[in-house]
């Protein structure tokens, strides 16, 4: 099981070295949306200050959907996604190891997103465990949403664009949680940003559970 | 292609048709109670009477969502097996979602002219109105991927895992007002409680709920009625089709 | 002689249309079938639903034992498909992909350089991405994918187009090796002569349906 | 010229028409968009409201960006690029044929935004015809960019990595003009909204010269 | 009798790999070339080449009368090229397609019903959506739009690939009449009995070179 998460997840990455992808086209297009609101808002730090945890994780969102479309273009490409259905990698494998995939990415993405509110948005970070787990467990919830609504939106011409319409609503709570947990890590919140960044696991925990038991049918296309 | 050919699931039936003459007449009804013999509120004078729509539609709404998710749960029971592949469920759970969305967009629409009328503007940005148009584009994104071209039983336990997933958003929005701090109003009728309004208020309310009751469950009775009907001229039209790739070797 | 592949009355319909309008086949272990027909009768799908690809609307379909009504993904692991495309990663290199799908078929890592001699890629395109090879090497990495996952059953969509002449003999061999060790091959091809060299049966489609079959060897 | 120009964006229109992407999906993600920037700020109001302007624009450039992907994206399936290239039709009509389906399109997910955040984020118009301008010309630099960009991107993976790069800093200007001459729009801010919409019209003129000149070569791969 | 292609010392580079490393040929109008050579021989390129969509790096290229080191996009014009790709909008609809072709090669939109026609496809088919078509069904639609643009100089890369008898016989036609009419027909194309019926010559590369050629007719 391990071993072929580990393989599938690898097999994603090397594509995405190959091409070199996400750091150098997804990051830059997050920090466009960064330095975008710096702008917007030039007059007020404060306000900066204040929005910093949910614009990092509007630019995550925006970035990420980017991302797991890439992901399952490089399936649907060339026929690959029968490829995949004819491998005898068991379906939860498949879902774990793209969701590994992903998540990789989207850490890699938040590495440079990081700083970037650090710099602009000049935040200062109270808590960096509260920060840390916050951001884990938003990335993981996004990544294992992303993968599983990735798969019912693939297989179809328009799955470029059904992907963000199904990911948006779901995301939206894993948007407000992390935004909170973040603004309670940067103190400007008094909030008990815990819950938030629990509650942000719970959802990775549930949608990991429901992706993994029904991957199987999901990728079945006709 | 004839409805009367006696399906199961074929819905044409003398008791639709009294329950479509009942929802028309509850409507009407509804109306009158509503527009005129109910009182004006003290606070909120005549903008009161939207109540009578934007409360039961949502609640009608949150209704047919989980009938939608009740619907999908036995449709994926029962996509199992061979026989008997539960395409009822998936149908029904189409049907009630789309009327659930309907009445979703009601509620919004009316709360929207509402809050024009209370707050002065049509938006405030609350934990409830944000739930709620959360709420009403999920299923709007679920009615999307019930459209994509598929075969009807990957279609089905696709979307079905979708409404299973989609139906959380339901308490959310109903909770929303004691979870967060909200402009919005709190629960004012609920089990176990005395309901904070009162008289012809209080039973128009209730009257106004059984009656979109009924005009929702005609619509869906209906829906679900022309969703099967589409199916059959699918069915027919692709026989046809089989009947002329036969003839293809003459 | 066991069945490998049992058709009765099988109907599929893709987008609105019976791609598949009651075809009956029965192929037994061992032999390679050329599927024949016209350009739209039914072929690549015939080799996808066989595939658990392309569900089945009506009739019976038994393959490799398995009931694809009831259970469509079991048999795959035995299957090794070649569609019309490639199935190939367009970005990796020709060594890399290989050695992902071998894993992912659960074949042996040290079958990976092999599969590629035999099938002719030299070893000067190991380190290459795919996507700079041309029409006819790709076409050599896709046939060595599915030969890596040593397959009971060999679908393979016009394995020949694209390959050149050396290519099509190397290809052969494989399928008639494949075949004398118990593997079955059902092949579509347009391709007239190849009937007499390889094949065992032809069987010809037409409109969905069964028009002319040869009969076992 | 202009017969190219029409034929070349009717096509686009026609295939969005097929997959009818725009309105089913991409307008529906712009106005989510919308309401997760009011979840992340929190409904702070105020701040809505004087974002309202870049928040429009960020939405804009988040659902262009997939119209200009997928734009693309059905060119650089199965080698239309080729065919494209082989057609009798200048390049400089391929261009601005191009630019037009997007901007259509553009125009169609504004129409969806527009009322979307007058509604959600409370703003008032005070100067219609600065907004209509302001509106126009953004859109116009964003197709111009959009698909100048998208041509180098599809071009070649190896100059994919690059170009975002040069886009943003493209892009960010078009973005901070729209957004500031529409909160001179909206009354939020005193400024010379009427500057920073003709800057953008500035912008679109510059890069539809740049394009027109130099479509021919970005349009060879090698 | 003028010459159409003439290739002296042509060098062409892709992603690093010299493609085309020196390869002299001449192609008069009227003539059916085939070419032929091993996968990765060159032939794609080739063809690639004379289309002016691949650059060339050293020696000299003249197509219609242009030097392409000069312009290799005015030849264009004059150029129908069906690749291994069929280079079809899978979203449209198979009549709209062709309409779009026509009208991009300043066609007459009279000719694409003669020209679906011409090569078989089904009128049942027009209104189908290019993504439900089967393999051979899209290799037909291709060609149409390359045939409607009456090119001067027919550049195809495995035309009959994906194509049925019947197909592979019009297609056959098509050019014999193309090349009466005065166009020039060059064909990459692995199949060998090809050569006897309708080509006129001979090609076959090696190393991205000539290597055997029977010599103009
Ligand atoms: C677009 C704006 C609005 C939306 C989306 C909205 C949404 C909702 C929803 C979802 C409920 C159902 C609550 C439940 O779960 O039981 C509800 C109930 C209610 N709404 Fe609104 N509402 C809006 C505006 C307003 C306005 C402006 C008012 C009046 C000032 C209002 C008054 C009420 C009342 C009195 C109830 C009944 C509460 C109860 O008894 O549970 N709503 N609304
Ligand atoms: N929506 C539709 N309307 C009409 N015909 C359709 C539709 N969808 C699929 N088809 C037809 O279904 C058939 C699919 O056939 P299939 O791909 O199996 O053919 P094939 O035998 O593999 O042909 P080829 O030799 O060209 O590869 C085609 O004739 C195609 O036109
Ligand atoms: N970066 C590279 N490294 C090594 N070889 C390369 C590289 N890029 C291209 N090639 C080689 O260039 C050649 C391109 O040949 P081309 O596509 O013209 O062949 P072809 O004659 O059309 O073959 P086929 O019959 O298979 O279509 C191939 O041999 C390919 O492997
Ligand atoms: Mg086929
Ligand atoms: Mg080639």
């Amino acid at each position: 099981m391990l071993h072929e998460v580990l393989l599938i997840a690898l097999k994603d990455l090397r594509v995405e070295w190959r091409s070199k992808v996400t750091l150098g086209q997804v990051a830059p297009m997050g920090l466009l949306v960064l330095v975008v609101f710096a702008f917007a808002f030039d007059a007020n730090t404060r306000l900066l200050e204040l929005g910093a945890g949910g614009l990092f994780w509007v630019a995550v969102l925006f970035g990420g959907t980017l991302l797991i479309q890439r992901a399952f273009e490089v399936e649907t490409d060339d026929g690959n996604f029968d490829a995949f259905r004819m491998s005898t990698i068991r379906a939860p494998s498949l879902f774990l190891g793209k969701s590994l995939g992903i998540f990789i990415q989207v850490v890699l993405l938040e590495l440079v997103l990081g700083p970037g509110i650090v710099l602009l948005y000049n935040v200062r970070i109270d808590d960096w465990l509260l920060l840390l787990a916050a951001a884990l467990g938003g990335t993981l919830a996004f990544s294992v949403c992303g993968v599983l609504w990735g798969v019912m939106a693939a297989g179809t011409r328009v799955r470029a664009t059904l992907l963000p319409l199904l990911l948006v609503p779901i995301l939206a709570p894993v948007l407000l949680a992390g935004s909170r947990a973040f603004e309670t890590a940067f103190g400007v919140r008094a909030e008990a940003g815990w819950t938030w960044a629990s509650l942000m696991f719970v959802i990775a925990a549930v949608h990991a559970a429901v992706g993994m038991g029904t991957f199987g049918f999901l990728l079945e296309e006709s | 292609m004839s409805p009367a050919r006696g399906n199961k699931y074929m819905t044409a039936s003398p008791a639709t048709r009294v329950l479509g003459v009942v929802a028309v007449a509850a409507a009407l009804l509804m109306a009158l109670l509503g527009l005129i013999v109910s009182p004006a509120d003290v606070v909120q004078g005549q903008a009161v009477r939207m109540l009578y729509l934007h409360v039961p539609s949502i609640w009608i709404a949150y209704g047919a969502f989980v009938l939608t998710a009740v619907s999908s749960a036995l449709f994926l029971i029962r996509s199992r097996r061979r026989e008997d592949s539960g395409r009822h469920h998936d149908r029904l759970a189409g049907a009630a979602a789309e009327v659930g969305v309907v009445f979703a967009g009601i509620t919004l629409v009316t709360g929207m002219l509402w809050g024009r009328v209370t707050w002065g503007t049509y938006w405030q940005w609350d934990a409830r109105l944000t739930t709620t148009v959360l709420l009403f584009v999920t299923y709007l994104g679920y009615l999307a991927l019930r459209r994509l071209p598929a075969d009807p039983m990957i279609r089905g336990r696709r979307s079905a895992v979708m409404a299973l997933i989609s139906i959380i958003n339901v308490p959310i929005v109903h909770f929303s007002v004691d979870w967060w701090r909200t402009l919005h109003q709190k629960a004012s009728l609920s089990v176990g409680r005395r309901p904070e309004i009162t008289g012809e208020m209080y039973w128009t309310l209730l009257y106004s709920t059984l009656a979109v009751t009924i005009v929702a469950s005609w619509l869906i009775v209906h829906r679900y009625r022309v969703i099967r009907l589409e199916e059959l001229r699918d069915e027919e039209a692709l026989n046809a089709l089989i009947a002329s790739r036969l003839r293809e070797d003459e | 002689m066991s069945t490998v592949v049992d058709f009765q009355k099988v109907v599929a319909v893709a987008g609105g249309f019976p791609v598949l309008a009651g075809l009956d086949i029965e192929i037994t272990k061992g032999e390679i079938v050329h599927l024949r027909g016209s350009n739209g009768v039914g072929k690549t799908s015939f080799l996808r639903a066989c595939a658990g690809l392309l569900q089945i609307q009506n009739g019976d379909a038994t393959v490799l034992g398995f009931d694809l009504r009831d259970d469509r993904i079991a048999p795959r692991r035995y299957i090794g498909l070649l569609g019309h495309e490639n199935h190939l990663y367009k970005d990796l290199w020709v060594r890399e992909h290989l050695e992902f799908r071998a894993a992912a078929v659960g074949a042996d890592q040290h079958d990976v350089e092999a599969a590629l001699q035999r099938i002719g890629v030299s070893e000067r395109l190991w380190a290459v991405p795919i996507e700079r090879l041309s029409a006819g090497q790709r076409r050599r990495v896709a046939i060595a994918s599915v030969l890596v996952g040593r397959p009971q059953l060999w679908l393979l969509d016009e394995p020949h187009a694209a390959l050149d002449r050396e290519g099509r003999e190397v290809l052969d061999e494989i399928l008639i090796d494949a075949a004398s060790s118990g593997a079955t091959v059902v092949l579509a091809s347009h391709e007239r002569d190849l009937s007499k060299s390889v094949t065992s049966r032809v069987v010809t489609l037409r409109g969905g349906r069964l028009w002319e079959d040869s009969g076992a060897a």
